[in-house]
Order: structure tokens, then C-alpha cells, then sequence
């Protein structure tokens, strides 16, 4: 049943046509990315009214929460692209797993810091030790956990293989950063937004942040692309395809 | 336009600091992955043209011995 | 005769460097397949493919007739792979590696100290591995060989520091286990010397 | 059954030829834990205040270092390459394994508990406590270590690369272990966090083996 | 001079091809320091009070770990046997390993030195004093780690053991580096530890070298 | 013609167990010494004497006409040892493998890569060796041979591994060594094929 259920995307796992198709969409990904975040991040910058308790630091949420909710989001892709990879045998999957690790630990990075520049004016620290932003560390060590590991083989097929298997087990963190701030009582701000039946934020200001989620979420998608093509590469070189293709770019630049 | 001047844009209400050090390293860091993926993708196509050609000189290099 | 191990345009790659292409051959019970070629040919690459160990970049390997990978758990049953690490743990003793691969395999040893004995390891059954020289390691490694009831024998430069006389030894097990319907794939830079009723061998060329 | 005694019996004749693996790591854990009054300063308040996170950080480090070499010997001489190659036996091989990482450095840090509780100055309500998360985090921390060693196994990159893979996921662990300890210190209840580290156990028992065979396989395909 | 620069040059090699090998020191060092916050409870004046202890801790324990393998691949492959055989080179290969373990583990802890003060609140004067201790104590540390390694090398026990044989040697050095950092947070004069941990510094260089090379040799024999 | 190596009634004990006694043999320059025996009849122990790794049991080894003891630090100028294990790391290339021991015997090596190359390790000498088959890392270790000025050369079984090809090039490049006034202590389970000037051979028994 799941292998015909599945049998439309097989065109698509193969690794030629996806070359392709990735290099055929990454332009038109990047530039909406590039659109929307920019008219989210202007919007939220420039235009939104201030909050009247925060002031203007709440701005800082149109980047930090775009990159702490696709920190996560992009573990989750990671994750099944890994679980899809390892059970299924398919190769591209597994790839993926690589391309989107490096992605997903800069979106990290990005919540961390920009967490740490609002934490100083709102709590008065850069940083302490509760359960969110422990948890949110912990998904910094886990996508590190999985690049180190990846890179630690002598043969890369085999090291993404491990790696995936990490990102796999590694999901039981995610639970942890979302519900850290019901489960222990903390500094850090409960769900705002994501309480769908009713937001507890103005109009103005929620616009904005949801044109930036989508913007990183673009942006995300355009990245894996671009990354996804090197990892081809890597895994297919010994192809002929790979070797013309690399042969007709270098003619075509001359 | 919640502010009345650039001076005050520029000035976040008294939180320049914070709101422009995290917008700079989240474009920063963006950037910077952007570029390095694009390097790599470069690198891994000379790496395979190189490999071609050091093919093509030991296989020069066997049939001279032959 | 039916045709036990068979291998279909078989391709095996490492580091983009393509080691063989389009290989084929068919075993069937009582057959040896001597597989030679120089260093870096691809030997013991294709020996892991045949146990299953690696998968092929091309082609498949049939065991019974059918694709090996739908039925892997069979052919693994039926297999006995001794690669160019010897399995021996060399803390334990003699003994103690040979109770281990017997439980594994479940099969039971009747006799280990006769058994090693006759591999000329008397009094060196309970030293731990590592006090024995290079070739009474791979000895007791070799042992497996005597207790097991498994037909499909794999085996990577199995003469390696082995003296003359316990290569003949080992050839006349090879005959043996043939006459029983074994069937061994093999590689070895040394010729064989016994008298095989149905040898194939396989030469790899080394490409670059 | 025959098969899972035989390799129970040849790990633990392992560990008796090689004392050091399991005695190395209780000295290891009895000297981290001596450090801290030497680093941090003896004063006896502050030391009960830590203690709960101290015994549990170094228990943590204690476990994960002797995990190391679990399966670097049987990899580098090809034991598990044939294991892997006759499939039916690599389950009983790794549960054999993380029974026997478990009696040979678990349960002596259980054994060791009542000189700890001296050393740090516990009392015995609290030092209860310790014993129960001991029991109930130990065999978490002994299958989440064989993970790591079975992970990193065919990398060669020493003990480090383990600790760093499992380390992030031991943190939930060390956070609700120290957490019931702290409670008891203060007489609050703590069978919360004691069901919770009941549930990791469970959870990790029914996933990690599967995991670690399929580690296994990974590494040498 | 020209061996010994092709020696260095080789450890480098090495390294880059290992980049784990002193990668993942640093992050183990930080994740270390981060668990105690998690296990100790985050309350900012506590961490203060005992952050000197605990960098030194934590650096003591990843240099130790980093150091395991040192010898482990150039014994197990012969490379040492053949070097013991030609004598010569022998005292080169040492110094050179000496002088690259620190420059990949001693120096990546110093640089990664602010971070560690933002993270456990430390003020400006005691993360200066923080840097002094650590150039000064690091290469002690690596030096002493290197000849645990030596020593162990044959003995194929994992990096326990050598922790074992090497921790009551660092004690010293754990308590006049916490202490000059403690005099440091409570306005205290340090000089007096700084020069205790000069005069280590100095005696280790002196004789570690020549005690590494002689158990290589016996660990040969 | 002058003696540089001989033993004086040598014996070794290993576990308690005599693995030979009262053995002598001089060699003097261009001689090959051929060490031959079973598994475990202590050929390898015999090379780690003579390498200065051990010391004997009794009797000694004189260089030169004078006993090791004294002058270890001379001898082991003159030598180059490779035992079982081939001395390489693999995680380093061949070139990085070939320079680090030319560092260590002050040795230069005027072209690696036609060094390299003339063992048949072409487009392989940058790829870390643990990716070499079994041979070819045998072949980065043996490229010492090559570049050594050293007139000793102690080779516990130089051929395992190798290819019938490379064995052949190998007892050339024994003959060579040894026309420059060379001189080889080696094992091996295989005969040698080469036309030796002077070849002694010892034969130890296994004795238990
Ligand atoms: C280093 C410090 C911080 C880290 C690591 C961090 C991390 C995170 C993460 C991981 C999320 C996503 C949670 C989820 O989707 O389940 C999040 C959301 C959020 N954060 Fe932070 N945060 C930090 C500091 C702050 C500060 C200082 C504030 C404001 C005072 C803040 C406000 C928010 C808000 C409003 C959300 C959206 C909540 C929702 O609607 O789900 N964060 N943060
Ligand atoms: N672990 C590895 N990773 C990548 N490439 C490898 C690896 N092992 C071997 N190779 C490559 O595959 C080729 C074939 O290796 P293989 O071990 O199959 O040779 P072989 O025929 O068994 O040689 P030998 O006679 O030396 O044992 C080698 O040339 C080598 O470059
Ligand atoms: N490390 C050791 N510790 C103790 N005893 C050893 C050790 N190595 C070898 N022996 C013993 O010494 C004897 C001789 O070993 P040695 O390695 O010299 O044999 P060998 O002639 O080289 O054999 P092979 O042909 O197998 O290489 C063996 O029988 C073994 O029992
Ligand atoms: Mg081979
Ligand atoms: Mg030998």
C-alpha cells in the first residue's frame, strides 16, 4: 500500500530530476522569500504601532519568532526527511537530512540571539537558564550533534545515515521547547499567536508577523534547495550526467 | 508610519540597540549561509572537474606505460 | 544442479571510481568461486556485496533465484562470512571467541579443546587472544570453519599469515564442505593447491 | 534463550578480564564528585545545595565515558561485521550489551550511594530519593550511552563526539532527577518527577535497542 | 629544527582531517558548564559564587578526554613500535604532540573565554584573571594529559584509566587556579597563585617531555 | 667481507614458554637472512629482539662485533624496522604517510609522486589510506623501501597482502639493497622467487 501510495513522487526522487527541478525553482523561491520577509520586517519595523508596555524592543519579534518556531519547523522536515530516507531506502531523502541541518542551526542561532538582545531590555539579562531557552540550546546541540556526526565517517552515505538516525531520536526535543513554557513556569512569553481561536494580539502588528513567518519559511525552502543541488552533486559525481552537466556549465561560461 | 523622523526610526524609542543588533546578525548570518552554500555548490563542481582531469592524466599516464 | 548464488550485471562503486561493471556468474552447490585480481581490484569490495553487507550501485544478487533483498534474513542464515578482520576479540581466549560464534550460529561444539587441538593450538586454549602470534589468531578465527553447518561460505584472503601446513589443512576442509554441497567464494593472492572439482574464477582488473 | 545466556556470559567475562571498565568509571565518578569541594570551596550549605546536580552530573559524565569503547573493540577486529552479516543474532547481542553496561556501572553507582550521601552531606530522606532516581535514571543513562557508542562507533573520533551527540538528550533527565532530589531536600512531593523518569525509562526501553541494532547495521554497510 | 617543523606539520595535517579532535573538546567543555545551571538550579548569585570551580572543572575534563587518543592510532598502527626501533626521532614526535594538543585545546578554551563569562555572569575583572589562569594552566594541563595518554597507551582502556592515573596530579592546579579567580571576584590580591601556577608551568615543561618519551618506550618494550 | 649483525646463543621466553634457545647466525653485508617457522614458532619475537624493541632472555646480539647493549643509539641509526603493523595512519594520505617518515630518517624523497606512481598507487596518493584496499596501504608502507639509505632492514612477512606483481618488484628492489652493500633480516609463510646471492635461512621449530 505505501509503495503505491508513494509512486507518483518517483519521478522525483531521482536525483537528475531534481537537480533540475530544484535549479528551476530556486529563483522564483528566492526572490518571494526575499519579497516577503522584507515587506514583513519593513512593515513590522516602520509601520506597526509600538506596544505599549515594550515599546519599540517587541519589533524584535518579527525576526525572533519566524526563527524560533522554523528552528523547529525545519527540525521537523529534518526529521521526517530522515525517517523517509531510512525506511523507504530513498537516497534523496537522506540528502536532505543534510542539506537542511546547516539551515536549521543558523535559525537557531538567530532565535538565541535575537532572544538574548530582547531578553536584556524585558528581564534585564542576556540570558538565563529556564526551561525554553534551555530547550531551544538543546536544539542548537542536537543540529550540531547531527552535522558532527554526518562528517565524522570516512564514507559520507554511511554518515548521513547515522546522522539521520540521531535526527530521529532527537525529535523528543521538539514536545520539550513548545510546552516548556506551560509545563515549568517561566520568564519567557507563552503562545501568543499561536493560539488560533484568539489571538491575543492586534491586527497591525500580527500582519506583519505572519507575512515574516512566511518569508522565513520561504526563505527555508529556497535554502534547502540550494543546498540540496551541492549534496547531488556530492553523491552523484561519479554519473555521467553530473560530469556533463559540470562540463556544459563550464562551456557556457567559457 | 508609527514614527514621525528617521532620527527616530533610527532611535527604536531608546532600544536601538537591541532591535538593530538583532535584526544586523539575523541578515548578517542569513547572508553568510547564503553565500556559503553558494560556495560550496561552486566548489564541489570544480572538485568534480578536477577529478576528471586527474582521470584522464593517469589514464595518459597507463597508456604511455602500456 | 540448481543455481544457489548468482550475480546480475553486478557494479560496485567506491569513491566515484567505478571498481567493476556488469559482472555476472551462477553457483550452484559444490562450486568454488576464486575471485583474484591486483591490490585494489574490487576484491573483498565484492565479497561485502555478496554478504549483503553493502548494497550494489547496479544489478542484484540472487539467492534461489530470487533478488537477495527481499530476502535477506534467509540468505543470512545460510551464510558464514569471514572478512579481512578476523572476528576474534582479542581479550578472550580461544575458547572463549569459539563459544561465542557457536552460540551465535547455535551451533554447538562437540569438543573445542580436540577441535583446537587439531588446528595445532594445544595448550594455548585459554590464553587470552591478543598473547597468540599473528597466525594462531587467525587460526582460531578459522575454527569457525569446523563446527559450522552453514553451506554459503565467504571468505576474504583466508590463507593470510597462515604457515604451508595448515593452508593444506584448510584446503582439505575446502573439499570436504564442497562434497557436502558447500559452496565458497574466495579471495587469495596465493594460488590454491588442492584439486577443486568445480572451480570458477573470477579476475578482476584493476581500472582507474 | 541459550544464546542470550551465552553472550550475557561473554560480556561478563569481558568485564572480569578488563576489571578496569567498570572499576574505572566508580573511581572516575568518586573523584569528579571530590573536585567540586575543591574547586567551589568546602562550605557545607552550599555544598547540600548543589549536591543533587553534582551527584547527577557526574553519574551522567560517569556512564557516558565508560560507554566509549563498548563496541570499538568488536568493530575493529570484525566481530559485528559478522554479526551483521548473519543477522539472527545482532538483537541478543545488543540487548546482552546494555544489560551487561547497566550491572557493570549502574548498579555499582547505586552501591556507592550511601558514601556519597556521607561525602556531600545528605540526609537520609534525601538520600532515599537518591537511591530511587538512581535506579529508575541509571538504566536510562546506560541505553542512551550505548546508542551513542553504537552511533559514533565506526566514526573513530573518540569518547568526545559521543558525549556530544548524547549529552542534549540526557538534559531532560538530569533536570527532573535533580529536580526530585531538590524537592525532598525541601520536603515538597517529588512523585511527579519520579513517574516521569519512570515513563523516560519505559519509552527508551521499548525504542533504544531497535535503535542501537539499526546504528549497527548502519555503521558497517 | 627541519623535523621537528615536518612533525608539527604533520599534527596540524591531522588535525585538519580531524577537526572532532579539537571541535569537539570545546563544545563538550560547553556543554559541560551548561549542564550545571540545569542540574544546580540557574539562580545568578550561586553560579557566580562557584564559576571559577566549575570552568576549571569543566576545562580540566575536556583536555583530559581530548588527550585519550593521542598516542592510540600511531601505537595501534605500528608507528610507534618503528619510531621506539629508530630512536632519533623520537623526542621531536613527543614535543611536537605536546605542542599541538595545547595549541588545539588550550587555545580554543581561552578564545571561547568571554562566552563562558556572559553565560555564568562573570564581571570584567574576573573574566581577565580567568584568561591569565588559563594560559597559564592550560599548558600544564596538556602537558599532564599527554603523559597520561603515554602512559595508557598500551594499556587499550579507554580514557578512563588515564583519567584516573592523571586527576590527583591536577588537583593542585584546580585549587590555585579557583582560588586566584575567587581572591579576583572578592578584590583580593592573586598574584601569589598566578606565580604558583607559573612555577607548575615552568617544572612540567621541564620534565613532561622526557617522562612521556621514556613510556612510550617502555610501553613498546 | 666483515660481520655487522650476529647473534650469540639467543634465547627468548615468552609466557614462560622457551621459544628458542642457543641460536647464532652472522650476517655480513649484501646477505639476506631468511627466518622461517610455523605459527607461533617465534619468528616475530626473533625480529623484535634483534630491532632492540625487546631484550633477550640470554646470549646477545652483537652489531659490528660489539653487543647491542652499548651502542643501541649507533644501531638504531642504521636501521629501518617494519613489523606487522604497517606504521601508516589512516587518516592520512600517502604523500603526508611517505613525508612524515622521510622527516623522521632525514631522508628526502626527490619525486613521491613518481615514487607513488611506480608502485602502482597513481591518482591515489591523496585520498586518506584507511580508503586503500588491504594491498595498497601494504604499498605506502613498503614505499619506505624506496627512499631509505639505511643498510639494515628488519621486514616481519613484507609480503602479506601483496599481489604476485608486487611481491616480484619487491625481491628486485631486495637485490638492489643488498648489491649496494645492504643487508635483510626477513620472515615469510611464502617462498622467496628472487635469485639471492647469499641467503641464509633459519628455520625455527615450534615448540610447546
Ligand atoms: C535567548 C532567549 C530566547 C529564546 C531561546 C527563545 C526561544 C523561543 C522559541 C523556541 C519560541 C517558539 C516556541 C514555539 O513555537 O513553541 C519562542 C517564541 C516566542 N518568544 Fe522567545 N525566546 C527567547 C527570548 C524571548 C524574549 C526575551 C521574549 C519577549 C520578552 C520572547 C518572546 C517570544 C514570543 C512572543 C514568542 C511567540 C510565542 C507563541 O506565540 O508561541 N522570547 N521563543
Ligand atoms: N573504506 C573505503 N572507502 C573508500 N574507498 C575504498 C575503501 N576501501 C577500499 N576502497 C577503494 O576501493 C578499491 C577496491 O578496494 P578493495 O578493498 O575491494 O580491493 P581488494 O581487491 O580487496 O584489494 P586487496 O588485494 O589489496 O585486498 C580500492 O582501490 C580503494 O581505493
Ligand atoms: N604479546 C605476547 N604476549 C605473550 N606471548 C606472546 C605474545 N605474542 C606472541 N606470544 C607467544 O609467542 C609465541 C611466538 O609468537 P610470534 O609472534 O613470535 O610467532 P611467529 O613465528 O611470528 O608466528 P606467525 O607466523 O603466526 O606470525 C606464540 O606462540 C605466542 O604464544
Ligand atoms: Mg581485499
Ligand atoms: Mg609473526
Amino acid at each position: 500500500m505505501w509503495g503505491s501510495m508513494f509512486r507518483w513522487l518517483d519521478p522525483y526522487a531521482k536525483p537528475e530530476t531534481l537537480y533540475h527541478l530544484c535549479g528551476r525553482l530556486l529563483p522564483y523561491l528566492m526572490g518571494l522569500a526575499l519579497f516577503t520577509l522584507l515587506l514583513g520586517n519593513i512593515w513590522g519595523l516602520a509601520f506597526s504601532p509600538s506596544d505599549y508596555q515594550q515599546g519599540d524592543s517587541y519589533r524584535i519579534i518579527y525576526i525572533h519568532v519566524p526563527a524560533a518556531i522554523w528552528s523547529m519547523g525545519a527540525y521537523s522536515s529534518m526529521a521526517i526527511a530522515a525517517f523517509i530516507g531510512l525506511v523507504w531506502q530513498i537516497r534523496v531523502a537522506q540528502w536532505a537530512v543534510l542539506a537542511i541541518a546547516p539551515i536549521g542551526a543558523v535559525y537557531t542561532v538567530i532565535a538565541l540571539l535575537t532572544g538574548a538582545a530582547w531578553g536584556k531590555p524585558m528581564w534585564g539579562t542576556w540570558w538565563v537558564w529556564d526551561a525554553r531557552l534551555t530547550s531551544e540550546l538543546v536544539l542548537l546541540f542536537l543540529y550540531l550533534g547531527v552535522i558532527a556526526l554526518a562528517g565524522a565517517f570516512s564514507e559520507a552515505a554511511r554518515g548521513i545515515k547515522v546522522a539521520s538516525l540521531l535526527a530521529i531520536v532527537g525529535v523528543v526535543n521538539l514536545p520539550i521547547i513548545h510546552y516548556s513554557v506551560e509545563w515549568w513556569n517561566t520568564l519567557h512569553q507563552g503562545a501568543t499567536i499561536t493560539k488560533f481561536a484568539k489571538p491575543s494580539i492586534d491586527p497591525s502588528m500580527l500582519w506583519p508577523l505572519l507575512i515574516s513567518l512566511l518569508g522565513f519559511a520561504l526563505l527555508l525552502a529556497a535554502l534547502t534547495c540550494l543546498r540540496l543541488r551541492s549534496q547531488i552533486l556530492i553523491f552523484e559525481q561519479h554519473r555521467p550526467w553530473v560530469r556533463q552537466w559540470v562540463d556544459q556549465q563550464q562551456g557556457e561560461r567559457g | 508610519m508609527a514614527f514621525t523622523s528617521w532620527a527616530d526610526f533610527w532611535f527604536m524609542g531608546g532600544y536601538a540597540l537591541f532591535v538593530w543588533l538583532s535584526f544586523g546578525s539575523t541578515y548578517l548570518l542569513l547572508l553568510g549561509l547564503w553565500w556559503y552554500s553558494k560556495r560550496q555548490h561552486k566548489q564541489i563542481q570544480q572538485q568534480i572537474r578536477a577529478k576528471a582531469a586527474r582521470e584522464q592524466r593517469v589514464r595518459q599516464h597507463q597508456e604511455r606505460e602500456k | 544442479m540448481s543455481i544457489i548464488l548468482a550475480a546480475e550485471a553486478l557494479s560496485c562503486v567506491r569513491q566515484d571510481r567505478v571498481l567493476f561493471e556488469n559482472l555476472n556468474f551462477q553457483l550452484s552447490a559444490g562450486q568454488v568461486l576464486y575471485i583474484q585480481g591486483k591490490n585494489g581490484a574490487g576484491k573483498s569490495s565484492l565479497l561485502r556485496l555478496l554478504a549483503g553487507l553493502t548494497l550494489p550501485e547496479d544489478g542484484q544478487i540472487l539467492f534461489r533465484g530470487k533478488p537477495l533483498s527481499g530476502q535477506s534474513e534467509e540468505f543470512a542464515e545460510q551464510l558464514l562470512f569471514i572478512g579481512h578482520h578476523s572476528g576474534i576479540h582479542p581479550q578472550l581466549t580461544a575458547l572463549q571467541n569459539l563459544a561465542f560464534w557457536s552460540a551465535l550460529s547455535e551451533q554447538a561444539v562437540a569438543d573445542p579443546y580436540q577441535l583446537l587441538g587439531s588446528l595445532g593450538l594445544a595448550g594455548l586454549e585459554d590464553i587470552p587472544c591478543f598473547m597468540l602470534s599473528a597466525g594462531q589468531q587467525r587460526r582460531v578465527s578459522l575454527a569457525r570453519l569446523w563446527f559450522s553447518t552453514k553451506p554459503v561460505w565467504i571468505l576474504d584472503e583466508p590463507f593470510t599469515s597462515l604457515d604451508q601446513q595448515l593452508i593444506a589443512t584448510l584446503e582439505q576442509h575446502f573439499l570436504q564442505h564442497l562434497a557436502k554441497g558447500g559452496l565458497i567464494v574466495l579471495t587469495s593472492h596465493q594460488s590454491l593447491s588442492a584439486d577443486y572439482p568445480a572451480l570458477q574464477a573470477i579476475e578482476l582488473e584493476y581500472r582507474w | 534463550m541459550v544464546m542470550w545466556r551465552a553472550l550475557v556470559q561473554r560480556e561478563l567475562q569481558l568485564l572480569g578480564r578488563q576489571k578496569a571498565d567498570w572499576l574505572n568509571p566508580l573511581v572516575f565518578f568518586l573523584l569528579v564528585l571530590s573536585l567540586f569541594p575543591l574547586g567551589i570551596g568546602p562550605e557545607p550549605g552550599m555544598l547540600k545545595q548543589i549536591a543533587p546536580g553534582l551527584v547527577w552530573i557526574a553519574a551522567l559524565l560517569s556512564v557516558l565515558l565508560s560507554a566509549e569503547r563498548l563496541f570499538k573493540d568488536d568493530y575493529r577486529y570484525g566481530v559485528i561485521e559478522q554479526l551483521v552479516a548473519g543477522r539472527q543474532g545482532l538483537f541478543s547481542y545488543v540487548t546482552a550489551k546494555i544489560c551487561c553496561h547497566w550491572l557493570s556501572t549502574g548498579v555499582p553507582l547505586v552501591l556507592v550511594s550511601p558514601l556519597i550521601a556521607v561525602l556531600l552531606g545528605l540526609d537520609w530522606q534525601s538520600w532515599q530519593v537518591l537511591v530511587v532516581t538512581l535506579l529508575l535514571g541509571t538504566p536510562v543513562l546506560s541505553l542512551l550511552s550505548v546508542l551513542g557508542a553504537a552511533l559514533t562507533m565506526a566514526a573513530d573520533k573518540g569518547g568526545i563526539l559521543q558525549a556530544l551527540i548524547i549529552l542534549p538528550l540526557y538534559i531532560p533527565l538530569l533536570i527532573f532527577a535533580s529536580g526530585a532530589m531538590e524537592a525532598a531536600a525541601t520536603a515538597l512531593p517529588y512523585t511527579g518527577q519520579l513517574a516521569v523518569l519512570l515513563a523516560f525509562l519505559l519509552f527508551a526501553l521499548a525504542l533504544v535497542p531497535l535503535a542501537v541494532r539499526q546504528a549497527l547495521r548502519m555503521n558497517v554497510g
